[in-house]
């Protein structure tokens, strides 16, 4: 069984070795190649979950030693995976939709010549991400965590051609960056600390851990929550993924909407048992994650390019993950549910979008929709019920995960609790008006599309099988997994052991939560409805009011960036280039010059006259002279 | 009178050679400075030669003798040639080593 | 002079050899001679001709060769007249006449500070020279006369045939070497064909500045010497018929007007023994009636 | 196998040389003969390398296949010879590297026209060959050199061919024009010579120091460094604190020159921005890195405490060198010199590595130099076959590069990936390792070098956004893809960069013994976890 981990990481990563050196014959099957193996890999995850389920609870924990990476005397960076509970969930999450979103763009790349590039790309993106969560030890871990930033970085610049989206490549690889300060930093920290980076040694060692490591530990785990910032596009570091959506939307709904923006929660939830005693990390975490929640939010209510505005959601719902994932013990395990339970809407949404997409020439402005439900009923069918579901519809699979997250929070207790309920009651509210937002915008209303810039009107109309099988899936994913999930609280007991649990003593009973939860969904649909479904929806955007226009431009983030980051960055280099020309290198040039200066005065006295020299030697032997009898007289 | 007298003026005429050495422009006339001082030198030998009774410094100053006349005539010879080719016997002419 | 005559004779080189000072005579003879020979090398130094210099060089060797005389080195003094004043000397008036004896240079400095320096440099070297003598110790004075007992040039010649011969050897190979290279640097060789007296006669006539052969100086006149000028058929004299160098120098002789004035005399005693008056003064007014009185006279 | 009868390490250093003069002698019109001729002395020097390589037992003595003969024996002078794990990986990485430079630069020294009459005997080609085959030989030769004077002959001598590299050699399009290109190649190449001359000249003052130093402490003065080493170890040589310090001070400044450590730097972009790209890699790959490796070998053993004295300025320095040569990478406009400024960078974590004083910061380091030493000469080489194909060094002449010639870009992508030390690759390993060693000894200037990274993913992405996507340039379209002899040179170097970051355990096992010894030299060990100091 514990090769076959090795086999789930290897099958994408040896297709992505062959699809990228390959080369041109491979055209015709590549992308074939590149979705069986993707679904190689599915099967062998739900081979061992299988074997997992078979076996009891406390001994589900499959490990597996490769071969020893970095030997250094004490730093011993070893290739080994660790297959637990949490690890399998990803995988199947990860394996699952990401075999869909192979499957989805078959045809959905059709058209495009660099598909089997393309598929490359997924496959390296799989491997990186399976690499990611089944990581035994921090620094493999590390080495996922690049991985999928360089897969996301391919991705997001696939059109290359397009400088929108090399720049907004550059940008995601740069702020991801950033954020993996944080988890060197940490690895440097665990192994100056315990001497170790394998979750073997440090998360025990953690636990055990005595008052006067509280410091280091608390440190570990901002560094930490900064690498989460970076990867899941948390405030401060969240201004890439809006951009990112200049990918294509396979991309989009795969790894910035499903897996890799998740992984900040992985690596928290993994590192649990550092943050339980580490409290000033966990305030910052669900501090960062309860911001993160309404910026994304408000984000999404203003953005007109639907992608964009579902990346809003998407950011939203991750500050939820987040957020659950830094109330400690009492949240892990909503984290995670939901983390799985947004993978498959937020995929099933983006998949719809680009459907829609599909059909309507690359046009993403929504403003440019509008009554497309006639014209592409299956996207319809499938894009509403993902959007029930992220609303917390009663029933769907949202409800479950979202509500719980809730309750989780008022469970926090305190005023700590109130404020963190609240926030994410507002929350709640906030997505579902931005939802119905885009909901009643792209397929409600009269149709508002025009000739495009090449002057062909769009023909919207039903995507091929390819793409509209793993849409459906995915919508059965976003209606029943939450059921399926909660039924008597399986998720729980499913990852109990790895993240442990403890239900906190909710002041409102789950009751009133639920019933509050409905009461704000229902006022934020009908405040949309009103805005959006009754009067017709402008062409072009009104100016709107002055937190609209925030809104649209990311709440200023991106201008600040660009102001204090950019500017300053470009100012810094600039005089730096000049220093180093004229101040260091000028200092070493001066010395040259003087003495070049000098030796042009002495050179005056070769005056090639014979008599002149006649008279330096002269006076030299004289010196010699005087030398000599000097030397006597001594 | 002190025998050391001959060196004193062996001295002076030597100075006074090199400063018309230094002094002079026409080749010829440098020359002679050089043999002035040449002589100055010989004279020297002599007187110490009868100091110390020996004969070696005569022997000494004979060959300077030698030297000089065969010094002499190449040394003219070049002044000559270099008269044909610049018309002028002037040292400060012949400057090719100006930079 | 006598006194170095006596500074030869053996009594007074014995006599010296014992004490550690020279005769009185030798004295005298020094402060005499020492004088002549520094003011001939400052002569040498300061004459503006290189004649002059090279003149006042000879002197103070001519001196230079009688202390040696007058220190024993018989030898040594004789050679210094010989080769030195002798030889060397007249090889630079040779090179003098060759660069011109009219070239003086002026002694006005061109190099700037040379002078100075070479002033400073000059006396500072010879205070250090002195003040070198003046405290070695020179208090052995052995004198010449062991090294002279078997005679100079023969106590020379066994010095120079067994402990230098080598060095001797080497001066003499010196010296043929130094003969051949000043043969080799004044030779020079005739690097275009030379022209024949056809090629001149017709590069005459090309050019016809002179077509015909310069006159030959003397002519129509009463001298036939080289620096006279021939004269014209109308008295004047040609300066073509002189030697260019004497032109050059200015040293021509014109006879023509002097010719004039003895023909008008002649002329004059002519008309008075023949009783023309009418005649004469015209006679003297042109020279071409001049010219023909003396035709007629030269037919009487 | 210390005691193997023949004498390898001089034949490996020897063989170059005699290739060059074998090379040198070609007749002019046959070029083909040169390169090839050159190729194959160059490859066999590769072989014996890694024979070397295989062969050098990690748990064995600490130097190995040594030769010790007397050469000047009233000078104490030897000819010592000896590798310990660093020196066989050097040579090795030196041996390796030779090959891909020539293949790379096969046609950069073609005359453009086969002259004819007086000077047909002009041979560029047979030189620039033969120039680059000295220089291996000198390197090689100073990795191996077991005493100090021998060491410091090659130092400098490899200088006189690397200088006609740089000046004898530029690139053939210049936006300058020819002249102005040819006085800037004059340019850089005297400031190279000059700035390690004055290097080598301090360090020339030292070494006769230390001579007299062992001559008054021993009688009688050696160079060789066992000798130095065994006198120490027995108590009979120990230098006086402030000699110690003047003289690893003299050494430093040499070393720091050659492996520019700000602000001694100035005169590396000018040579590698100017001369062509395989000689920018013979710079930055091969000859720096003796400057380096000479930190480890010397400054380290002979000055222990001096080198401690001073480790706090030299790491200081070494982070400058990090920050600013990455900050200046960014703001450049030529690529060369782009790539120039990010070694600087690079530099200063080797140099960082070295001076942490920690096992994983030295191995770390050592690792460095292999790495960037392969990563370097990857990213460079394709950017001279880029630069060769445009005719222009200026990152602004670029645009959309990826679309006409993916392979191209792809490789280059690579080589900047892997400069940017993404794990996987094999920098990756050794920038961690450096930055782990100096972060458990210094916490503060760790984290200051952790953010290099970020910068040299900014300049790296910046440089590939400009060059390679966006829309074809004027002057892009028509640029071929990659040709087989490209791709000879790329695809070793890439799996290299692939394997060593995957699976660096063989050379780390051969170098660890040897930073243990030096480490123990300066009798440092590294600081235990904070837990285990505890208990």
């Amino acid at each position: 069984m514990e090769t076959l981990i090795g086999l789930l990481v290897a099958a994408p990563l040896l297709g992505a070795g062959v699809l990228l050196t390959g080369g041109r014959r491979l055209n015709r099957y590549g992308h074939l190649l590149g979705t069986l193996l993707a679904l190689v890999s599915f099967v062998l995850g739900l081979v061992l979950f299988a074997n997992m389920l078979g076996k009891s609870a406390d001994d589900r924990t499959l490990t597996s030693h490769l071969f020893t990476w970095v030997p250094v005397e004490s730093f011993q960076a070893q290739v080994g995976f660790q297959l637990d509970q949490l690890s399998m969930t990803f995988v199947l999450l990860i394996t699952g939709v990401g075999s869909l979103i192979h499957i989805y763009s078959i045809g959905y790349m059709e058209h495009d010549e660099n598909r089997r590039k393309f598929f490359g790309f997924l496959n390296l993106f799989l491997a990186a991400m399976l690499l990611l969560v089944l990581a035994d030890n921090y620094f493999l871990l590390y080495a996922g965590w690049e991985g999928v930033g360089l897969a996301s970085y391919l991705l997001i610049g696939f059109w290359q051609h397009k400088p929108s989206a090399a720049t907004a490549a550059k940008k995601a690889f740069l702020v991801n960056r950033v954020g993996d300060i944080g988890l060197s930093v940490a690895i440097m920290l665990m192994f100056t600390t315990f001497g170790s980076f394998a979750f073997a040694d440090v998360l025990p060692a953690a636990k055990g851990a005595d008052a006067t490591q509280h410091a280091t530990l608390t440190g570990i785990g901002f560094m930490l929550l900064l690498a989460a910032c970076g990867k899941s596009a948390q405030v401060p570091l969240q201004s890439w993924l809006g951009d990112a959506m200049e990918g294509p939307t396979p991309v989009s709904a795969l790894i910035h909407a499903a897996t890799m923006v998740t992984a900040g929660v992985y690596l928290i939830t993994r590192s649990g048992a550092i943050f339980n005693v580490a409290p000033d990390a966990q305030t910052a975490v669900v501090t960062v994650g309860t911001v993160t929640l309404l910026f994304g939010a408000i984000v999404g209510c203003a953005k007109d390019d639907i992608k964009k505005a579902l990346a809003g959601s998407t950011m939203s719902q991750i500050g939820y993950m987040i957020m659950a994932a830094g109330l400690g013990p009492i949240g892990y395990v909503f984290a995670i549910m939901h983390l799985v339970t947004h993978g498959f809407f937020k995929a099933g949404l983006f998949l719809g979008a680009g459907s829609v997409m599909h059909g309507m020439n690359d046009e993403v402005d929504m403003r440019r929709y509008g009554g497309l439900r006639k014209y592409m009923p299956i996207t319809f069918v499938t894009f509403g019920l993902g959007y029930l579901a992220i609303i917390g519809f009663p029933g769907l699979s949202g409800y479950f995960s979202k509500d719980k997250i809730i309750e989780a929070a008022f469970a926090k207790g305190g005023t700590e609790g109130w404020i963190l309920g609240g926030c994410a009651m507002l929350g709640a509210a906030i997505t579902a008006f931005y939802m119905t937002r885009v909901m009643l915008m792209t397929f409600f209303g009269e149709k508002r599309w025009e000739r495009d810039a090449e002057g062909h009107e769009p023909h919207p109309h039903e995507s091929p099988a390819s793409m509209t099988i793993p849409m459906i899936v995915l919508a059965f994913g976003s209606v029943f997994a939450g059921a399926l999930f909660s039924l008597n609280s399986r998720f729980v007991h499913w990852l109990e052991p790895v993240t442990g649990h403890s239900e906190g003593d909710s002041p409102l009973s789950t009751g009133a939560v639920t019933a509050g939860t409905l009461v704000v969904l229902l006022l934020g649909v009908a405040l949309a409805w009103l805005m959006y479904g009754r009067r017709p929806v402008p062409a072009v955007a009104p100016r709107g009011s002055l937190l609209t226009r925030a809104a649209r431009r990311d709440l200023l983030q991106d201008d600040f960036n660009h102001v204090v980051l950019v500017r300053g960055g470009e100012h810094l280099t600039r005089s730096l280039v000049y220093l180093d020309h004229s101040l260091v290198d000028g200092v070493v040039n001066g010395t040259a010059a003087s003495v070049g200066g000098l030796s042009g005065r002495l050179r005056k006295l070769q005056n090639g006259y014979v008599r002149s020299y006649a008279v330096s030697m002269l006076g030299g032997t004289a010196v010699v002279v005087a030398a000599t009898l000097l030397m006597r007289a001594v | 009178m002190n025998p050391a007298n001959y060196l004193y003026l062996a001295a002076l005429l030597f100075t006074i050679g090199a400063a018309g050495v230094l002094i002079r422009r026409n080749a010829i006339v440098v020359f002679m400075c050089v043999e002035l001082m040449l002589n100055a030198c010989n004279l020297a030998f002599v007187t110490f030669s009868r100091m110390h009774g020996n004969l070696d410094g005569q022997v000494i100053a004979f060959f300077t003798m030698v030297v000089a006349a065969a010094e002499v005539v190449v040394g003219l010879a070049i002044i000559v040639s270099i008269f044909r080719s610049r018309h002028s016997a002037s040292v400060d002419d012949a400057n090719l080593m100006k930079l | 002079m006598m006194s170095a005559l006596s500074a030869l004779s053996p009594a007074t080189v014995s006599l010296a050899a014992e004490t550690t000072r020279t005769s009185t005579g030798e004295a005298v003879q020094f402060w005499v001679l020492g004088t002549v020979a520094v003011l001939g090398a400052l002569a040498t130094v300061l004459m503006k001709k290189s004649v002059h210099s090279a003149l006042s060089l000879a002197a103070t060797m001519i001196v230079l060769a009688v202390f040696y005389l007058a220190q024993g080195a018989y030898f040594l003094g004789i050679v210094q007249i010989v080769v030195y004043t002798g030889a060397i000397m007249m090889l630079f008036l040779f090179v003098v006449m060759l660069v011109g004896i009219t070239a003086a240079d002026s002694l006005k400095e061109t190099l700037k500070g040379q002078r100075w320096m070479a002033a400073g440099c000059g006396i500072g070297f010879g205070i250090l020279l002195i003040a070198g003598i003046g405290n070695a110790s020179l208090d052995t004075f052995a004198g010449s006369g062991q090294a002279n007992s078997g005679g100079n040039v023969q106590g020379l010649a066994r010095l120079v045939f067994t402990t230098y011969v080598w060095a001797f050897e080497i001066t003499g190979a010196l010296l043929i070497t130094a003969a051949v290279g000043a043969m080799v640097l004044t030779h020079r060789e005739r690097t275009e064909e030379r022209r024949t007296q056809r090629e001149l006669s017709q590069a005459r006539v090309r050019d016809g500045v002179q077509v015909t052969p310069l006159p030959a100086p003397g002519t129509y006149a009463r001298h036939n010497a080289v620096d006279i000028p021939a004269l014209l058929p109308d008295g004047s004299s040609s300066e073509l018929s002189v030697n260019s160098t004497l032109r050059a120098r200015g040293q021509v002789r014109d006879v023509a007007a002097d010719a004039m004035r003895r023909l008008a005399a002649l002329d004059q005693s002519a008309g008075e023994w023949l009783g023309r008056k009418g005649l004469r003064d015209k006679g003297l007014e042109s020279s071409e009636s001049s010219a023909a009185d003396r035709a007629e006279e030269g037919a009487k | 196998m210390a005691d193997s009868s023949f004498p390898i390490l001089t034949v490996t250093a020897v063989l170059p040389a005699v290739g060059a003069v074998a090379t040198a002698a070609v007749p002019a019109a046959r070029k083909a003969a040169a390169k090839y001729t050159a190729l194959l002395f160059s490859l066999g020097t590769l072989v014996l390398a890694l024979v070397t390589l295989v062969r050098f037992d990690p748990n064995g003595a600490r130097y190995q296949f040594t030769e010790n003969h007397v050469w000047v024996k009233n000078f104490g002078l030897h000819y010592d010879l000896g590798v310990d794990g660093i020196g066989a990986v050097m040579v090795a990485l030196t041996a390796l590297l030779i090959p891909f430079v020539m293949l790379a630069g096969w046609h950069d020294a073609d005359p453009l026209e086969d002259r004819t009459g007086p000077n047909r005997r002009w041979r560029p080609t047979q030189g620039f060959f033969a120039l680059i085959l000295m220089v291996e030989a000198m390197v090689v030769l100073s990795f191996e050199a077991t005493d100090v004077f021998l060491f410091y002959i090659f130092f400098e001598a490899m200088l006189i061919p690397m200088y006609f590299l740089i000046g004898g050699f530029g690139d053939r399009a210049h936006a300058a024009g020819e002249d102005e290109a040819a006085r800037q190649r004059s340019y850089a190449a005297v400031k190279f010579l000059l700035y390690n001359l004055a290097g080598g000249l301090i360090m020339l003052a030292a070494v006769i120091g230390l001579y007299a130093a062992t001559a008054k402490q021993l009688g009688t003065g050696t160079f060789a460094l066992q000798d130095i080493l065994n006198a120490r170890a027995s108590g009979k040589f120990d230098l006086a604190t402030s000699t110690e310090r003047w003289l690893f001070l003299g050494f430093f400044f040499a070393f720091a020159v050659k492996a520019p450590l700000w602000p001694l730097h100035t005169w590396l972009p000018n040579a590698m921005g100017e001369s062509t790209a395989p000689v920018a890699v013979l710079i930055t790959a091969v000859v720096d890195k003796v400057g380096t490796f000479a930190m480890l070998r010397f400054c380290l053993q002979l000055f222990p405490d001096a080198s401690k004295w001073a480790t706090p300025v030299i790491l200081v320095l070494a982070v400058i060198s990090i920050i600013y040569g990455a900050l200046l990478a960014v703001g450049q406009r030529d690529i060369k010199r782009l790539i120039a400024y990010a070694s600087v960078s690079h530099f200063g974590f080797i140099i960082l590595g070295i001076f942490a004083m920690t096992s994983q910061g030295q191995s770390g380091a050592t690792l460095y130099m292999v790495n960037h030493g392969i990563s370097t000469a990857a990213l460079m080489l394709v950017a001279g076959f880029l630069i060769s194909r445009r005719g222009s060094r200026l990152i602004a002449d670029f645009g959309g590069v990826q679309k006409v010639a993916p392979l191209l870009a792809g490789t280059f992508l690579v080589g900047g990936l892997a400069t940017l030390s993404l794990p996987g690759l094999a920098p990756f390993v050794s920038e961690f390792l450096v930055l782990v060693g100096t972060f458990s000894r210094y916490p503060a200037l760790g984290i200051v070098a952790t953010l290099g990274i970020v910068l040299a993913a900014l300049y790296v992405l910046v440089l590939y956004q400009r060059t390679m996507t966006g829309p074809v340039k004027a002057g892009v379209e028509g640029m071929s893809d990659l040709k087989a002899r490209e791709l000879v040179v790329v695809a070793p170097l890439i799996a290299l960069l692939l394997f060593l970051g995957v699976y660096p355990k063989p050379v780390a096992d051969i170098v660890n013994p040897s930073v243990q010894h030096t480490l123990s030299d300066v009798n440092k060990t590294d600081p235990k976890p904070a837990l285990e100091a505890k208990k």
